[in-house]
């Protein structure tokens, strides 16, 4: 039987005449929202306002380094922006970016929900985002804190006067943002599937977004409470981090990074929940091997907490440990490995089409395949030596950040506005923007890796001569890179007024998120359904519209 | 080219001279790190072109225009196995790889002349044996084996070559070391990679590697007077150390000559290689580590003696090698500075482990 | 007397604990409170640690099982009651690698 | 139902019927299907919660560990200083109060009101005699100067006044401030979680006289009380590795 699918004209597709968007108005009615949807657009504007300031930020950077001294600003005022920049675009961008907005808009209607479990806890999540970010903005706006994004002790306890404490508080509640969303995450899934939504029946984005909810509960803890410990050692001038009071500064790298390590596992693995769904669409097949992929989501939230020392290589951990950390980091690795050819499977015999979230995601397949592999070089114990605390990391994690979550995360925007908000964006502009985004990435980060193994050591204000044309390069790109973000923040938009209304399943998707209006109603379904057939079915699908087709015409 | 503006040509020649795209290689580890990178990239670039290729074929080859139905296909266990034990295959042959390479770097063959580092918000101060000092900057001979042994005096810093592929993090309260062998001689980078606070840009300088005949004038000329030993000799007096560790019978503390590198018993039965770690720690914490027979009596000299101070009692303590008086000692301590110059190169006692588990 | 709610979800049975299983846990925890204040009186070397941490093992589970009821629960949630302590295990173990094999005795 | 006819447009919505079919308990929450499933994933989000405390206090017990062992004497003399009565009066106290709270979820679960205050009320009481001995023991280390950052004074380690402790070196004393700081971090992240739950006690009891939890919806005095078992659990192992541990030695 065919799987190919059509569907009624989309340009007679009308907006529904109900929607969550319109089922109250007022500002009261979208801050005392428990609705998951509007939450999850709350979500969008503050992230996104949030990584605005990161990327001018990121700017500042990349102008600063246009010339080997530091011209431009102070060191101390450059130490400020790139910290203030890492803070941000992590703690306030990333971490949020798929799994506030996308996630939270999709998983309960993925699993066939009216709502995720907690609908108040979902709400204080975002106005404890909302506090957090107040105090890291004011910590910027009291003057900036410079301890760099990990807050390396004894530096950040001892050494400095900035607002230490402010930022470590605005973290702290962010971090408790992150582990609500993760909580109600996983008693979503767990709890609240409709009849018939078995385990593996789940689309994969949901299996993304479980095992980052997994990491989000266990991991971040730990984060707080270094950083309260952080910030009583800085008030009342304890020792557990200083080793002159008999403290052990590497106690402070093991608890910071026994999170931050899982943590970008919480940076990627939404990003490549995005792209199963996306890549499954749009060769309208079901992807590669699903269980393999879903399980390998769950095993690298599992063996993500396995690698933190790897940071740590060579600042003086037992070389012993050192070995067994960087074992482990080469069998994490591996399940993303597996992804990404399944993936690459998935095209295979798919009858594919270019739509911007697909440029997206096989701008994620290369980026990340590369940042992915730059991972492996630093994994590597004795080449980590040269590389770590240059520009290799930094080129290293802004390709697997910036190229893979960042790619995947406009990718999931693209493809979900429409059921956001029942408008179109733009497609060949978009798709420019696709392009140029790829091509500004690629000149801004690839010269890095070549600065890297120069030695060209990360977090500098000053750099000598010699490494200057590579920078110009990086500093070119980022122009062009901001030019690639520029666009969607103003052709998104405008398409909620101009945009060619969608339709319901623009894409002839196969979630259930698809099979409802656009955009849905507040209680997501008139009536909860039932699942009876595996995700990614096309044959299901293509049975519905005809069935549809046949009942409207 | 002519009508290109001078302006501009002048910027593109200023441009063309500093456009480095490989370090140096100088030193005897660097080949081995630059086989492992370009394995590496090797890899990397394998893994790319695997992945380019299949995506592009497929997405040229079934795009909807050429093929218009999806053929629905659940997956292959014999694929998913493929590139799970092939990756791992790759992947565990680095681990491997660079684990050997990790031990080469930080532990230096025991014939390896020892050079003290210390880091400071926002300088390197370089304590050669023979008391040559130098700030942001090292000297070092070529082909010979060398360790360095480094310490903060506040926060993290990270001392790196570069050219030599090698780089060690200078910790606040402990020794690390890192080892390497320098080939050419020339002028390279010195860089402080950990980001250390305001100047962390400015904690830079240079290493200059020369022939050994250069290397012996240059420590010559530039000496202090008075090796590190030597210097450690007067503050063991000053700080009023020989008032308990005389070497006489009666002593309070313990005889220290010949203890460099023994195995200490302590009281808790358990031993201990005295090795600089644990001379350190015992001048700062002597009741960590109270060897067995005496009375944790020892006072600590926290916060009385620097980071400079510590290496020189360390050091000197590893130079007493016989049972002599300490008393005795202090009044021979005039040696020649040229004497004192000469005691770096390859003769000094190996610094066994001073990171070593 | 057992409130018994008639909705069809799987497994959601409500069991009530009756107050004699919650006395005897309590008296067994206070009984232990005691026997575990008693030998640290004594001398037992490194056994000293081993004994008290057992107890307080034994007691923490004996809350876990019965005051928090799990015993009576769902395999779902004694799953997530392992995780967590597999999760603490393994912040405290895979860290003690480090502090294990660094120089003896001090770091 | 078959997934195929999962409303899609404005019109099949207005076929289907919005309102809930059957009759339902107030409590229950919209998105809810039963109160079965309202229960299970109420009680598996606390569950959830709780792992992330016991994340939360693993950081600092995994501090705790290391620091005792590189500073063994220094923790075994501070811990010397706690006054053991105390301690365990205050287990015991804990451990009542986890009994009267178990009691008032049974008495939430077999719906008598009057019971279910008593047994809150006595919870708040025990919880509060906690704090309240607690705050004694304080107030004992303010006294004698051994408050971490607080004029700290390790005279009592370098001399002990008690003739049978074996007194520090100097600079072991100084290590002393450590276990103080583990020992004010751990038992004041613990009293913390006390105060809040004594205030969230307060409130219940605020409900429960007005009937609340005694009409089906015990969902919030279960939660709590997993909440207060946690925390009692939190203690039960404080009290062996903060005053028990190699008493005396
Ligand atoms: C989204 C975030 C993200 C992700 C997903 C990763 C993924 C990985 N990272 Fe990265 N990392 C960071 C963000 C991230 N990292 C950040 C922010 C830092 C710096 C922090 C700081 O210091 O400020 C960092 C630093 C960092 C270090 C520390 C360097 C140092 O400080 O010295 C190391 C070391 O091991 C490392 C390793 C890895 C590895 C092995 C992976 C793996 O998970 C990657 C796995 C993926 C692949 C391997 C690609 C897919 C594979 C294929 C397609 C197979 C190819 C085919 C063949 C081999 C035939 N990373
Ligand atoms: C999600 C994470 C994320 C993202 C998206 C980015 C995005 C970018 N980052 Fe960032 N970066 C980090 C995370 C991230 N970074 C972290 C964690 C660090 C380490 C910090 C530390 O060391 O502590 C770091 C550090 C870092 C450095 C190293 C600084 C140093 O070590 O000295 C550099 C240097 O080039 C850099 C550049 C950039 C650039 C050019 C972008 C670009 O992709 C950004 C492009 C986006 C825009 C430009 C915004 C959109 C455009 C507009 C809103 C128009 C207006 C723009 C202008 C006026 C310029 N970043
Ligand atoms: C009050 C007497 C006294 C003074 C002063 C003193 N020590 Fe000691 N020292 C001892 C005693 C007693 C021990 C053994 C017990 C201990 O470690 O506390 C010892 C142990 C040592 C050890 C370890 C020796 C071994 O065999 O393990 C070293 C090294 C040492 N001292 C160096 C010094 C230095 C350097 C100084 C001066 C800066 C110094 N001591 C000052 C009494 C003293
Ligand atoms: Cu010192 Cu950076
Ligand atoms: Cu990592």
């Amino acid at each position: 039987m065919s799987t190919i699918v059509s569907l009624p004209d989309q340009a007679t597709a009308k907006l529904p005449a109900k929607s969550f968007l319109n089922q109250e108005y007022g500002l009261k009615s979208w801050l005392l929202t428990g609705d998951h949807k509007r939450i999850a657009i709350l979500y969008l504007i503050s992230i996104s306002f949030f990584f605005v300031i990161g990327g001018v930020l990121a700017g500042l950077i990349r102008l600063e380094l246009l010339t080997p001294p530091s011209d431009l600003m102070a060191t101390d005022t450059y130490n400020k922006v790139f910290s203030m920049h890492g803070i941000i675009m992590i703690f306030l961008f990333l971490v949020p970016s798929v799994p506030a907005t996308i996630g939270n808009f999709l998983i309960p209607l993925m699993v066939g929900a009216r709502d995720l479990a907690f609908p108040k806890i979902n709400l204080l999540s975002w106005y404890l985002y909302v506090a957090g970010g107040i105090f890291v903005l004011s910590a910027m706006v009291l003057g900036g804190v410079d301890t760099g994004w990990t807050f390396t002790t004894p530096l950040s306890t001892h050494y400095l006067n900035t607002h230490v404490v402010t930022a470590a508080m605005g973290i702290f509640l962010a971090g408790f943002s992150s582990i609500f969303t993760g909580l109600n995450f996983i008693v979503t899934v767990h709890r609240m599937r409709c009849p018939g939504m078995t385990w593996f029946r789940l689309p994969l984005f949901v299996w993304g977004h479980y095992a980052t909810s997994i990491i989000m509960i266990l991991g971040t803890p730990v984060l707080a409470i270094t950083l309260v410990l952080v910030a009583l050692e800085r008030t009342m001038s304890i020792g557990v981090f200083d080793p002159t009071k008999g403290g052990d500064p590497l106690l402070f790298q093991h608890l910071f990074w026994f999170y931050s390590h899982p943590a970008v596992y919480i940076m990627i693995l939404p990003g490549m929940a995005v792209i199963s769904e996306v890549i499954s669409t749009f060769s309208r097949k079901r992807v590669f091997g699903y269980t393999a992929v879903a399980f390998s989501s769950v095993a690298i939230a599992v063996f993500g907490f396995l690698v933190w020392e790897h940071h740590m290589f060579i600042m003086g951990v037992s070389q012993y440990s050192a070995l067994v950390f960087s074992l482990m980091t080469m069998l994490v690795a591996v399940p993303s490995a597996i992804k990404i050819f399944n993936w690459s499977m998935t095209l295979y015999k798919g009858s594919i089409t270019f739509e911007t979230p697909m440029l997206y995601a096989f701008g994620f397949l290369g980026l990340f395949t590369i940042g992915g592999l730059t991972g492996i070089f630093l994994a590597t114990l004795g080449m980590d030596i040269h590389l770590t605390e240059t520009y290799f990391i930094v080129a290293h994690f802004h390709f697997v950040m910036v190229g893979g979550m960042l790619m995947a995360y406009l990718a999931g925007v693209h493809f979900w506005w429409p059921k956001m908000t029942g408008r179109m964006y733009p497609e060949a502009i978009s798709k420019t923007a696709a392009v140029i985004t790829f091509i500004g990435f690629i000149v801004t980060f690839f010269p890095q890796f070549l600065l890297g193994y120069l030695g060209m050591p990360r977090r500098y204000a000053a750099y000598p001569a010699d490494f200057q044309v590579l920078n110009v390069f990086s500093t070119a790109g980022a122009s062009i890179l901001g030019i690639g973000y520029l666009l969607p923040m103003l052709y998104l938009p405008w398409s909620l007024i101009y945009g060619k209304i969608a339709g319901n399943n623009p894409w002839q998707a196969t979630g259930l998120e698809w099979q409802i209006q656009s955009p849905p109603l507040t209680e997501n379904f008139a009536e909860i359904p039932i699942m009876d057939h595996e995700a990614y079915d096309y044959e299901w699908l293509a049975n519905k519209t005809q069935h549809e087709v046949q009942t409207v015409g | 080219m002519s009508h290109i503006s001078p302006v501009l040509w002048e910027f593109l020649v200023h441009w063309l001279k500093n456009f480095a795209i490989f370090p140096p290689e100088a030193s005897t580890i660097a080949p081995y790190a630059d086989a492992l990178y370009f394995a590496l990239v090797g890899m990397t670039v394998t893994g790319l072109l695997l992945v380019m290729t299949m995506v592009l074929v497929f997405a040229i080859r079934y795009r909807q225009e050429r093929h218009p139905e999806a053929v629905q296909i659940e997956g292959s266990t014999l694929l998913e196995a493929t590139w799970t034990l092939i990756p791992l295959g790759i992947f565990l042959v680095f681990f491997v790889w660079g684990a050997l390479l990790y031990f080469r770097v930080f532990n230096a063959p025991p014939n390896s002349m020892n050079i003290y580092v210390v880091g400071k918000q926002w300088m390197w101060k370089v304590e050669h044996q023979g008391g040559q000092h130098e700030i942001n900057a090292l000297h070092i001979p070529e082909g010979v084996p060398i360790q360095v042994t480094l310490i903060s005096q506040d926060v993290f810093h990270s001392f790196s070559i570069p050219a030599f592929r090698v780089k060690r993090e200078a910790i606040p309260g402990r020794y690390t070391t890192v080892y390497f062998q320098a080939t050419t001689p020339g002028k390279y980078h010195l860089f402080c990679t950990q980001y250390c606070g305001t100047n962390h840009s400015q904690m830079i300088g240079w290493v200059y590697v020369m022939t050994p005949a250069d290397y012996r004038a240059w420590a010559a000329e530039n000496t202090s007077g008075a090796s590190l030993a030597q210097n450690g000799e007067r503050l063991f007096a000053s700080m009023g150390c020989n008032a308990c560790h005389s070497g006489n019978a009666s002593a309070r503390g313990p005889n220290l000559a010949n203890v460099y590198n023994t195995r200490i018993r302590l009281t808790d039965g358990s031993t201990v290689v005295a090795n600089e770690a644990y001379i350190r720690e015992t001048i700062l914490n002597p009741s960590t580590q109270v060897p067995a027979g005496y009375a944790p009596i020892m006072p600590t000299y926290q916060g009385q003696i620097s980071e400079d101070g510590l290496i020189d009692l360390v050091e000197y303590i590893k130079t007493l090698d016989s049972n002599y008086r300490i008393q005795q000692t202090l009044n021979k301590s005039e040696l020649s500075s040229a004497q004192a110059s000469t005691v770096g190169v390859g003769k000094t006692p190996p610094p066994q482990g001073a990171a070593k588990p | 007397m057992t409130e018994k709610t008639q909705e069809t979800h799987q497994d959601a049975e409500v069991h009530v604990v009756k107050p004699p299983v919650y006395l005897a846990i309590f008296l067994a925890l206070l009984a232990l409170t005691a026997l575990t204040t008693g030998i640290s009186f004594i001398d037992l070397g490194v056994f000293n640690a081993v004994i008290a941490l057992a107890i307080a093992c034994f007691k923490a589970s004996l809350v876990v099982l019965f005051f928090m009821h799990l015993h009576y629960s769902s395999r779902l949630l004694k799953l997530t009651v392992a995780a967590g302590i597999f999760t603490f295990l393994l912040l405290i173990s895979l860290t003690m690698t480090d502090y294990i094999s660094r120089a003896w005795g001090m770091f | 139902m078959d997934s195929q006819s999962i409303a899609t447009t404005p019109e099949e919505l207005d076929r289907s019927v919005l309102p809930h079919a059957h009759e339902h308990p107030a409590f229950l929450r919209h998105h809810f299907e039963d109160v079965g499933q309202q229960r299970e994933a109420a009680s598996f989000g606390m569950w959830v919660f709780l792992l992330t405390e016991v994340m939360f206090f693993g950081g600092l017990f995994c501090a705790y560990l290391i620091f005792r062992n590189w500073y063994h004497p220094a923790f075994v003399a501070g811990s010397n200083t706690l006054d053991i009565t105390l301690g365990t009066t205050n287990t015991a106290v804990l451990i009542c109060s986890s009994f009267t709270m178990a009691m008032a979820v049974y008495s939430a679960e077999i719906r008598r009101r009057g019971q279910l205050i008593l047994f809150l009320v006595l919870t708040i009481v025990l919880g509060s005699a906690f704090l309240g001995i607690k705050a004694v023991e304080y107030h004992q280390k303010y006294v004698d100067h051994h408050i971490p950052g607080l004029d700290f004074s390790i005279q009592e380690f370098v001399h002990p006044s008690n003739p049978k402790a074996i007194p520090l070196a100097p600079d072991m004393a100084e290590k002393t401030q450590l276990y103080f700081f583990l020992y004010f971090a751990m038992t004041g992240m613990h009293a913390l979680h006390m105060i809040i739950g004594i205030a969230l006690l307060f409130i219940m009891v605020a409900r429960a006289s007005k009937g609340a939890y005694t009409e089906g919806h015990v969902i919030p005095v279960e939660n709590f009380g997993l909440y207060w078992h946690f925390v009692d659990i939190v203690w039960i192992f404080l009290f062996p590795l903060l005053y028990l541990i190699s008493r005396y030695r």
